[in-house]
């Protein structure tokens, strides 16, 4: 065990997978300077600059790049820097990544990590905010990761570089100074597998990313009166994890979906109308309202959601 | 006038790989005419002499990067023809198990990484793929087929600058049949053509005939030699035309018949035919040829059309591996 | 009253918006010849090459410069060819024109349409087959239009022509040669308004697009068996018309969605969680499976939604 | 030495322009630093010559596009400083209404279409305009500035293609600071340079030291002429160099300092303070010009300080007409 931040856990992940295997390779631009949030800190002195690529401003390159070199046997990291200029590559992620396999009959695979660091942070704007987790997760081929712990980011980032499916890997910006304890030498986190963040009875709480923490305060002041929420941190997207989601809710009867993404269209659609399918018990779904994120703070907040709507919307549901 | 380094086994080699390419074409339009070939399908005649006489000089281990018209390319890269056609009749047999159809005909096996729906969208995959055969410091080259009217495509400029600040292994060949479907691709185009642009981007550009696969054949040779001694990529822009419309559906009226009439003459079978012939290859080894590729071809068709479909179960395979069982 | 095709009333009212409106112009490839599907024919002869625009193949430009020519006081109507190949042109669509009004406090508009022609058809597989309405819909700032009849698609694309916001307008491949009486002369359909195909009171059955048709079969199989469907074409995917389908759910009690995209993070999960939420009644939705569109056709079925699913699973909910 | 074709009034214009867009960006570098001004800021110090030279050849009615790096395009093409830091601070007298920040500030009302926060997204978008131009016969010109990383972007090359083949009055003006964020930009660019590139593209290109107001007034002139007189379009390299960081908050440790101080001496304002003092303009008017320049910056900031937050309703404002209130 040791305690680091988010940002170091993903570091040391891809450190550690790079020294495991010799195809891993990251590329992306500004790597060599440790990338524009620090994450790769140090690993172009380790691995030189053909193993940590610096690279133009191509994002359709970067992407098109790593979809040929994974069909080639190597698994390609690639850094987006905002999952907003991931915006640039669709093409290359969702037309070429994803299908390739499938299109050619199983032929061809495309190992290759996406790192797209999602959501708001520091008044970024609405070119620098987005959480398009449930867009990936509409495309079929691709598997969605979003790590809301530095366990997580360790252990399914490392889980991403070893999965031969193209993974899209979205952390969250405002968490990378978060700091929390990493098992050492542990196995990498088993893609598709929820999180139980706090268990109990009365509601179910279904989140991930940032809004974990979030929701972890809001299940704390439910819990002062006497609210026992069962806390769940979905960590992928596609697959998630409809056991445990299904099993919570079929107990509490009452589902709660938190995301930071727009709610209209996000991926707390999927969930909420999965339980109400399966089990026609209550769902209640809270997302940012269909806005481009602004700039100015008290705008910005009109976007976010605060633990007290987490409680209100819970109470409602009780 | 006969020609200089004529080598008649390898010009005969050129004229089986056309020949074949050829059958093939006119055998898959004839399929999608009777709609037993699905999809769109878009074919190579007429630009045959670009595909032989370009990977005429790769082995087994290098690989192709293809576009929407690729069946050429995959033949002369070795792919089984049988195999192809078994994939445009969307059967169980087929390179893809029937899940790509023409526009998606790939074959691994052969180092063939992929025909593509997306103009443009194969420049990039080919420099990632050559720049994975740096990586681990292979011997490979990698060849990136594509149209002229890829070049006016973003993916265009990314790719070969790409390909030429990391000095990776790789032939682009830009096929320039003077179409991007039905509009004259020069006149949506500005500057010189995708070779000017190839060269601002500091990737030395030459430009042929793409007609004539003994010349396609001798420059392929040498540029694949400097890029497999190290050279870095290599611009080869190939004139040809498309004696065919843009599909097998299109019937090209936006085209004047005299100028497909004068273009037909410089067919690069019939060059080949003529050139061969003018050496002294006797008419009947051209004949027995011709009749082999279309037996070749006419059988593939035959075991084709009895073959099954695919089981439907197999629509399940193939996506991925993490959460294959859960489609919804 | 006048009976065309689809691709007909289409073409007709660009037509009738390019006369009216001096300010409506036409981009993209092959225009000149018709468009790939003829949709554009004999547009190029009646207002010249310079107000019906062939382009070069770059997506991105297409859109970009459909953005700048919009904020500068045109109309631009962008043809994509296929919606897939919108993906070429995401972070234009997405990340420009959705945002520039916002972003810059209201000082631009962008009253462009961009022409996404989707769904399968005839075995075009997976870069030619896909429905992203859920993707567009999720972006602040779009208007997405999916019209299911000949009458529709002339007073829809008129009314996406004159709205001043950005409009995803989908139309359907394999309705090209659908039939149906166009009224003339008529004003153009508004945005955001759904349409009530048949009226029933026993389950309401949401869907869009081609769906619309193959649902009005399983709702006149159903009726035979003395089930009453009712019946809503949603038309405009956002915003959808939630009075209407609240408005049905709360006397049905059941919702059944279907549409032709994959179901998982499709735009149906949106409505059946919402009709869960508000109303508490049973939900259930119909999508594709998360496969890409394959070729054969066998496959490609594999993908598709028959009349009898749809009656198989309105029976299950009563 | 005196200079051929100095016109003082001139010079001291983009003395004055150029003062006040330092006074500006050191302002917004202040805010910053104290967390006043959030998200990412890019500031143009050591650029402003390129602004100026540019922007004083346009009419309010002619349009620019901007980059990430926007703010001296904002006040050379006439944006209000004011307005502008108001919007740097988020608040409700912004440009933007505080919905954009650095990254988005625009003034539609003097035809500055907008910074940009995708590098190169601007280009298309600026030929887009230009071709809206055209197609209403007005006489109107569009300058599109970009910096030289974007030259790696796809939309680079669609962009300009698009303005040749439509023939459309825009200057591109490639601001050429030698880096892309930490990185050389030459490092990872293929061929000569943008200026190559355009070439390539059909496109007439010049190379220009961009520190040198007067060159850029003068050469800017020339090709804005030109184009207004329906030539077509035209691409100005400029070479310059950023005198800060990437952002506000760089520090720039990949850069010896020893190169900093060298191209210190060739600040913008500095080449034009000495040309101004040579040509006989008393350092004192000089001295005022900056004097007034930090006063009305100074200004600014107070005023925005001040200003209040917009009120969180206008967050559900200028989304969109259609579904205006129906935000879930
Ligand atoms: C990004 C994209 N845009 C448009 C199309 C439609 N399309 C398919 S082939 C083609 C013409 C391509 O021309 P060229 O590259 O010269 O190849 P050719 O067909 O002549 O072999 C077009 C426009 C596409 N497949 N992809
Ligand atoms: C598509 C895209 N990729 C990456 C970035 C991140 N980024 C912002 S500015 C910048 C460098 C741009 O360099 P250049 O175009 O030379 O402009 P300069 O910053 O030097 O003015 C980068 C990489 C971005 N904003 N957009
Ligand atoms: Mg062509
Ligand atoms: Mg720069």
């Amino acid at each position: 065990m040791a305690v680091m931040t988010y940002l170091e856990a993903g570091r040391r992940a891809l450190e550690e997978e790079m020294r495991r295997d010799p195809r891993v390779w990251a590329l992306g631009e500004d790597l060599g300077r440790g990338g524009v949030f620090g994450q790769y800190k140090g690993l172009q002195e380790t691995f030189g600059p053909a193993r940590i690529v610096d690279t133009p401003i191509s994002e359709a390159a970067i992407m098109g790049a790593a979809v040929g070199a994974a069909m080639v046997g190597t698994r390609p990291v690639v850094e987006m820097r905002f999952a907003d200029f991931a915006l640039c590559a669709v093409d290359e992620l969702v037309n070429q990544a994803a299908k390739a396999r499938y299109m050619f009959g199983g032929q061809g695979r495309v190992p290759l990590v996406v790192r797209q660091p999602s959501g708001m942070w520091r008044s970024s704007a609405a070119q620098h905010s987005q959480s398009l987790e449930a867009w990936y997760a509409h495309i079929p081929g691709l598997v969605v990761v979003c790590p809301a712990t530095p366990a997580d980011n360790h252990g399914l980032l490392a889980a991403a570089i070893r999965c031969d499916d193209p993974v899209v890997y979205m952390e969250h910006k405002d968490l990378w100074g978060l700091e929390g304890e990493v098992p050492e030498g542990a196995e990498p986190t088993a893609l598709g597998k929820a999180r139980r963040v706090r268990a109990g009875g009365d509601i179910t709480i279904v989140t991930w990313s940032k809004m974990v923490h979030v929701a972890a305060e809001a299940a704390a002041m439910l819990e002062r009166d006497g609210i026992a929420a069962d806390l769940i941190d979905l960590r992928t997207i596609w697959p998630w994890d409809r056991e445990m989601v299904l099993g919570s809710a079929g107990t509490t009867r009452r589902c709660l979906v938190v995301h930071e993404a727009v709610q209209a269209g996000g991926f707390g659609a999927e969930i909420a109308a999965t339980v109400a399918e399966e089990l026609g018990v209550k769902v209640k779904r809270l997302g940012a309202p269909r806005l481009p994120v602004p700039y100015a703070p008290p705008l910005e907040e009109a976007c976010k959601i605060a633990p007290e709507r987490i409680v209100a919307a819970a109470r409602e549901m009780l | 006038m006969t020609r200089p380094n004529f080598d008649a086994a390898r010009m005969l080699g050129h004229y089986r790989t056309m020949s074949r390419i050829r059958a093939f074409e006119e055998a898959a339009e004839a399929g999608q005419k009777s709609g037993e070939v699905r999809g769109a399908v878009h074919l190579s005649i007429g630009q045959e002499a670009i595909a032989s006489g370009v990977c005429v000089n790769l082995a087994a281990a290098d690989y192709i990067v293809s576009t929407h018209r690729g069946h050429g390319h995959s033949i002369a890269k070795g792919a089984d023809v049988g195999a192809m056609m078994a994939e445009l009749y969307g059967k169980a047999g087929g390179t893809c198990r029937g899940k790509g159809g023409s526009m998606h005909i790939a074959d691994f096996t052969i180092g063939m990484l992929g025909a593509n729906g997306v103009v443009g969208a194969g420049i990039p995959i080919a420099a990632g793929a050559a720049h994975a055969v740096k990586l681990r410091g292979g011997g490979e080259v990698v060849v990136c087929f594509f149209g002229d009217g890829a070049m006016n495509r973003g993916p265009f400029l990314e790719g070969l600058n790409w390909a030429r600040i990391y000095d990776l292994p790789i032939l682009f060949v830009c096929e320039d049949n003077g179409f991007a479907a039905t509009t004259r691709t020069r006149s949506l185009s500005g500057g010189r053509g995708p070779d000017a642009r190839a060269e601002s981007l500091g990737i030395p550009a030459m430009e042929i005939d793409g007609n004539d696969v003994q010349l396609v054949d001798e420059t392929a040779s040498g540029l694949l030699s400097a890029i497999r001694a190290g050279g870095g990529p290599r611009f080869l822009l190939c004139r040809t035309y498309r004696l065919k419309g843009h599909t097998a559906h299109d019937t090209a009226p936006y085209r004047p018949a005299s100028e497909v009439e004068e273009r037909r003459r410089h067919d690069p079978i019939l060059k080949c035919r003529e050139a061969l012939l003018l050496h002294g290859v006797p008419a009947a080894e051209l004949e027995r040829v011709e009749a082999e590729a279309k037996a070749e071809v006419g059988s593939a068709v035959e075991t084709a059309r009895r073959m099954p479909w695919p089981d439907q179960s197999i629509a399940w395979e193939d996506v991925q591996d993490v959460g294959a069982a859960q489609w919804r």
